[in-house]
């Protein structure tokens, strides 16, 4: 690969975390996930040479009857609901993740979890985002859970509600460093055990590895 | 002075002639097992949309000498702490046993090492028993846990499957009334009938406990068994491992042996007694023919010259085989004055009957082969309980039935041919009772379906 | 059973708790072939990081290329044109058949039975030579770029593919011939690696996994991408859910797969092969899940882009990785012998596995 | 019967007899089990061969089957299946030294009486088998057949209903623990 990882701050993302929401629920944590940006403040990039798109409306509030439900039953614990291309994502509150999980599997239906991963925002306070894609057989529907975690924060684990999860979690565990609470064998998955560091967190360079590890098992001085 | 020569001549006809016979075999038997082999891997590329070994020699035929080398020269590993005694012994006693048991094997009328030993196929079976040594000790020799199972689960599948061949045999004899094999193939000269007619269901179970017997097909699982590696043959390489194969291959070839001397009327021609149909003479030397025609044919399509060479010189040898069949025969017809035709009478039996040994057993052999690259391999204990819930009663009920028709036969005095009057009833009970305990299976099997299956070794 | 065990598809270690014979306990060790393929997605342009999703599942390269460039295009708001669709849809429909012609060969080699192996490679052949034909590759394809295609298809490729699926009728017959009903075949996968609807769906399974336990639910139907929407096909569904069922619902697909591969090559339209897609591709900020039917499975990917060059996040969805979780609950009970058979059901590629 | 047929016979008699005498005594010396197991083999073999050598082909082929293809490979398994170094270690023979002493002297006092009465007898001492010409004997398979189910077939019928019951016990047995 010619190009050289390009580590410098992605211009066009708004820095730091912007505080207002338009959604006004009743408690709006302090910080917003930068990825809901709201609609005016960044004027989405239009691609250079496509012809000026209008600045469509990406991420819009959402609120149909399923939004509805979550919120009287769940009030607060549902901070903030937004569909970005027609794909619902329900913003959770960390704490009742598991509880808000088998609401969704028993009430709403969707009883197959395809995916359950984590992103890195290093710039916010609350740092990750553990993101849950689910998909209900009867009503040919996707949603996106998401629950907000800072480093070190415990996350329920679902596992009880969809066993699927159970690699899942210890993937995102061992990737983030995220400790999923209540998990039956919370272990590094893909990497050696003895491994320090988890590499997906975007501070961990690319080409940064555990040389300890590499040195003491493989016998070299390091992987490059 | 006259003495010394006629003690001589006695000696040697009778200790001399069998050991050098004896070492014919020994000599010749490799190389047949390497051409068996070819024809085996030819086969099996054939069926698979591919050519096989086309390398060495045109197409391949010289295949099996080079194999030979390759192994001669292949390093011997003995892993480190095994027993350099029983290491060394094993791979020897299996190939013994097997070399042994072609000695009791009556090839033509005039080909028969151990002259026409009275006990004669108990001689082949209870020698061929004694490879069972052969593997449990090279497992148990080569000291890894895998190979020490691969022995045992082989040799229990062995001595189970020898029950079965064993009862099958004792239907087969009760019609030749002698174990003596050239008398056996009398027999069935004298009825007319080819004992696998008479008793067709021993004639399936001998055969498929024969397969057992020899580790091949659906049934080789010891060296099949994906954690096993090889079975009991894993640790052995080189010469040592060759042995192996030389004794599987012969043992295949024993088998097969036995089965057509008793089943399929050993060197008889399919129609011995009725005349009409002597035509049949003929066909050898013209099959033969056909074959070095189809060589001639080939030659110019060699692309190197030596290859040319030895297709000629195979054609060459089709065509002297095909006039050495075909004199007898010629000699035999009636413009041919008396003398000679008698004095022909033994050379013609000789040959031809060598030639029909040999052609049903190589058809015994291209069965085995047939089998081993279509269906898929049996688990373990499906292997066990197939030999002991089904193959085993199902051969004593067949011995029970057979004696009856026997009787009934010689009370009603039926002879040869009629004497199907009595086995067909006897054989079709067989079979339904064979369908019975296959329903009882079914049954048992569901109702444990939810359970797994029965540990073989419980 | 070690890494380089004969029958494990590449590197898997199953540490097996066994009684005697019996599997009482497994546990699946898996990273020998971890490459931090989504490290590497933040690190790439949206193109470059294309060729990188061939090397998962190596064995459906070209269904990892659509799912990828489909998500992309979802990112983009752009999408591809019909004649682009109708050959995407073609190339993956004969990648389906290879994937499940390589699983055949390669179970049933497993359970003893040599002559499907050849036969399933000189189909498979045929499909690799056609992609060859079209872009060049055999295995790692890279057939597609995000919002169409880069090469016009070539002249004969109608002819090709309809001379491949005339002949595949028969081929596939001689397969069941071999071993539908065959006894030892049925000995050996009747009854072995239950896995109930409701397991099935607990686990996440997908695919013709979770289809032969009785769930009729393929992403290409439910949720249509590409141009499957305009032609008909059956889902196979089995009952019991065993190897059995398994190896039924993967026959019945590759039939469906040359069914719609013959009703699409019969029109494709004419027009563009690329939408307004500028060189440098920066999606405007925000994210997207897009699942496509893989031969395995379901394959996702969710892609977070934050306006750059760059992706924010990659993360994908492995069906082999999610399958290989039932693996524990359906070797229970079973002989060794059996755990055979049920890694080849699985039809995992350990590519995609550890990514 | 020229005299060299008649050495070539004895001289396989004392072949077969010396290998015979020599396994088995290393069968009862060797520390190894396994090797202890095969020289026993061996012996039964050689056994076999002087069976043969006395043209009693039915006789032979039934000592190979009956004892080295069935009772020898029920040994060798079970040497295999039941993990014998903690047997091996256990020197348990050290008492019976003394009782084993005494046996054996009387074993050797028979066999001298045996030899020493045979010299009483007329014809030269060691009575000498003339090895019987090969055609003139009945096939001994029909002869030992005759005999089995003609004269004795009452004990016949008993051996093999015991035979029955010993079977029926072990598979009960083995289910029990199974």
């Amino acid at each position: 690969m010619a190009d050289e990882p390009k580590e410098q701050q992605p211009s066009g993302m708004p820095a730091g975390d912007k505080p207002a929401s338009s959604a006004a629920p009743a408690s709006t944590p302090p910080a917003k996930p930068a990825v809901a940006s709201p609609p005016g403040a960044a004027p989405p990039k239009p691609a250079a040479p496509p012809p000026p798109k209008p600045p469509v409306q990406l991420q819009t509030p959402l609120n149909n009857e399923l939004v509805g439900r979550v919120r009287a039953k769940f009030g607060g614990a549902l901070v903030e609901a937004i569909e970005d291309r027609k794909q619902a994502i329900l913003a959770v509150e960390r704490g009742r993740l598991a509880e808000i999980a088998l609401y969704l599997r028993d009430e709403e239906k969707f009883d197959l979890l395809s995916d359950l991963t984590a992103v890195d925002w290093p710039k916010r306070e609350k740092r990750f985002d553990v993101v849950l894609n689910l998909y209900s057989f009867a009503k040919n529907e996707r949603l996106r859970v998401k629950a907000h975690a800072g480093d070190g924060e415990e996350v329920p684990s679902v596992a009880g509600v969809w066993p699927t999860a159970n690699w899942l979690e210890r993937e995102a565990f061992d990737m983030f460093g995220i400790v999923f609470a209540g998990h039956p064998n919370l272990a590094r998955i893909l990497l050696p055990d003895e491994w320090q560091g988890y590499p997906l967190r975007k501070d961990y360079d690319i080409i940064e590895q555990d040389t300890g590890w590499v040195k003491e098992n493989l016998g070299i001085e390091s992987g490059q | 002075m006259q003495g010394l020569t006629q003690a001589t001549l006695e000696f040697v006809n009778q200790y001399w002639a069998p050991l050098v016979c004896g070492l014919a075999i020994v000599a010749v038997l490799p190389l047949i097992v390497g051409y068996v082999v070819l024809v085996e891997r030819k086969l099996m590329a054939d069926m698979q949309a591919r050519l096989g070994p086309m390398r060495v020699g045109p197409h391949g035929l010289l295949q099996p000498i080079a194999d030979a080398v390759k192994l001669l020269i292949k390093e011997d590993i003995i892993p480190d702490d095994a027993d350099k005694l029983v290491f060394w012994l094993a791979p020897v006693l299996s190939v013994g046993a097997a070399l042994l048991a072609m000695a009791g094997l009556a090839i033509g009328p005039a080909f028969q090492i151990a002259k026409d030993i009275n006990i004669g196929i108990l001689f082949v079976v209870g020698v061929s028993a004694l490879g069972i040594f052969g593997i449990v000790l090279g497992g148990w020799a080569s000291n890894s846990h895998y190979s020490l199972m691969g022995a045992l689960r082989s040799s229990a599948q062995l001595v189970s499957y020898e029950t079965a061949a064993g009862m099958a045999l004792v239907c087969g004899l009760l019609f030749a009334g002698t174990l003596n094999m050239t008398s056996i193939v009398q027999a069935q000269h004298e009825q007319g009938m080819w004992f696998g007619l008479l008793a067709p269901v021993a004639f399936f179970v001998y055969l498929v406990a024969s397969i057992a017997e020899t580790n091949r097909a659906p049934f080789d699982l010891p060296e099949a068994e994906s954690e096993l590696v090889a079975g009991y043959m894993t640790e052995f390489s080189g010469f040592r491992w060759s042995l192996y194969f030389l004794a599987e291959y012969t043992n295949m070839i024993v088998v097969a042996s036995v089965a057509t001397t008793l089943f399929l009327g050993g060197w008889l021609r399919p129609f011995p007694r009725t005349h009409w149909l002597d035509f049949i003479d003929f066909l050898p030397p013209l099959l033969l023919v056909a074959i070095g025609v189809y060589c001639l044919m080939r030659t110019p399509k060699q692309p190197a010259r030596v290859q040319q060479l030895f297709m000629l010189a195979v054609a060459g040898l089709c065509f002297t085989v095909a006039v050495v069949l075909a004199a007898p025969v010629l000699l035999r017809t009636p413009f041919v004055n008396p003398l000679l035709a008698s004095a022909a009478k033994p050379f013609y039996e000789g040959i031809h009957g060598g030639f029909w040994f040999i052609f049903k057993v190589s058809a015994y052999l291209y069965f085995f082969m047939w089998l081993r690259f279509t269906i898929p391999r049996y688990r373990f204990d499906q292997l066990m309980r197939l030999g002991w819930h089904f193959l085993i009663p199902l051969s004593i009920i067949n011995v029970l039935l057979i004696g009856i028709a026997m009787i009934a036969g010689s009370y009603l005095h039926l002879e040869g041919g009629w004497l199907l009057l009595a086995t067909i009833p006897a054989s079709i009970i067989a079979l339904i009772v064979a369908l019975f305990i296959l329903a009882m299976e079914q049954k048992s099997e569901r109702q444990q379906a939810g359970g797994a299956a029965p540990d073989p070794y419980a | 059973m070690g890494p380089q065990h004969p029958s494990t598809h590449g590197v898997l270690r199953v540490k097996l708790k066994l009684d005697g014979e019996r599997v009482i306990g497994s546990e699946c060790m898996i990273g020998y072939l971890h490459r931090g393929v989504e490290k590497i997605a933040e690190h790439r342009s949206y193109q470059q990081f294309a060729p990188y999703v061939d090397r998962m599942d190596y064995v459906a390269a070209v269904s990892n290329g659509l799912g990828y460039c489909e998500a992309i295009e979802k990112l983009l708001m752009v999408e591809a044109p019909p004649r682009a669709r109708v050959i995407r849809t073609i190339l993956t429909e004969l990648q389906r058949i290879a994937s499940h012609l390589l699983w055949l060969g390669t179970h049933a080699l497993d359970i003893g039975a040599l002559t499907p192996l050849f036969y399933c490679f000189r189909e498979r052949e045929e499909i690799l030579k056609i992609f060859e034909k079209y872009c060049g590759a055999r295995l790692t394809t890279h057939a597609f770029r995000i919002g169409g295609l880069q090469y016009e298809a070539y002249d004969t490729l109608e002819k090709d593919v309809e001379r491949f699926c005339k002949a595949f009728e028969s081929r596939i017959g001689d397969y069941e011939e071999l071993l539908t009903q065959n006894r030892i075949w049925l000995g050996r996968t009747k009854g072995v690696g239950i896995l109930k609807a409701a397991d099935a769906i607990a686990i996440g399974a997908t695919g013709p996994v979770l289809r032969a336990s009785g769930v009729k639910w393929d992403i290409r139907k439910a949720m249509p991408y590409a141009a499957y929407d305009q032609y008909k096909f059956e889902i196979p569904v089995g009952t019991t859910g065993d190897t059995y069922d398994r190896y039924l619902v993967r026959m019945e697909e590759m039939r469906q797969s040359r069914l719609i591969c013959l009703q699409a090559i019969e029109n494709i339209p004419a027009g563009p092969i690329m939408a307004k897609v500028g060189k440098v591709l920066k999606p405007p900020p925000g994210e997207v899940y897009h699942a496509i039917e893989a031969p395995k499975g379901e394959l996702g990917y969710y892609v977070i882009s934050d306006g750059t060059v760059q992706p924010y996040r990659v993360r994908i969805r492995p069906p082999s990785f999610v399958n290989l979780q039932a693996f524990d609950q359906m070797a229970r009970g079973h002989l060794v012998a059996d755990v055979v058979a049920i890694i080849g059901t699985l039809d995992i590629v350990l590519g995609e596995v550890d990514r | 019967m020229p005299l060299r047929i008649l050495m070539l016979d004895q001289v396989i008699f004392y072949f077969f007899a010396a290998i015979a005498v020599v396994s088995a005594i290393l069968t009862v010396t060797r520390r190894n089990v396994v090797h202890s197991a095969i020289f026993l083999i061996t012996a039964l073999l050689a056994t076999a061969g002087i069976f043969l050598q006395l043209r009693a082909e039915f006789l032979f082929i039934v000592q190979i089957i009956l004892y080295v293809g069935g009772i020898m490979v029920l040994f060798v398994f079970v040497i295999m299946l039941v993990n014998l170094d903690v047997a091996v270690r256990q020197l348990q023979f050290a008492r019976q030294k003394w009782v084993a002493m005494l046996i054996s002297l009387a074993l050797a006092a028979q066999v001298g009486l045996m030899l020493w009465s045979t010299g009483k007898m007329p014809g030269q001492g060691m009575p000498v088998l003339v090895a019987a010409p090969v055609d003139k004997l009945p096939p001994n398979s029909e002869a030992v057949a005759r005999s089995l189910f003609e004269s004795y077939l009452l004990p016949f019928e008993i051996a093999s209903v015991l035979l029955l019951v010993a079977m029926i016990g072990a598979v009960v047995m083995a289910k029990k623990r199974a």
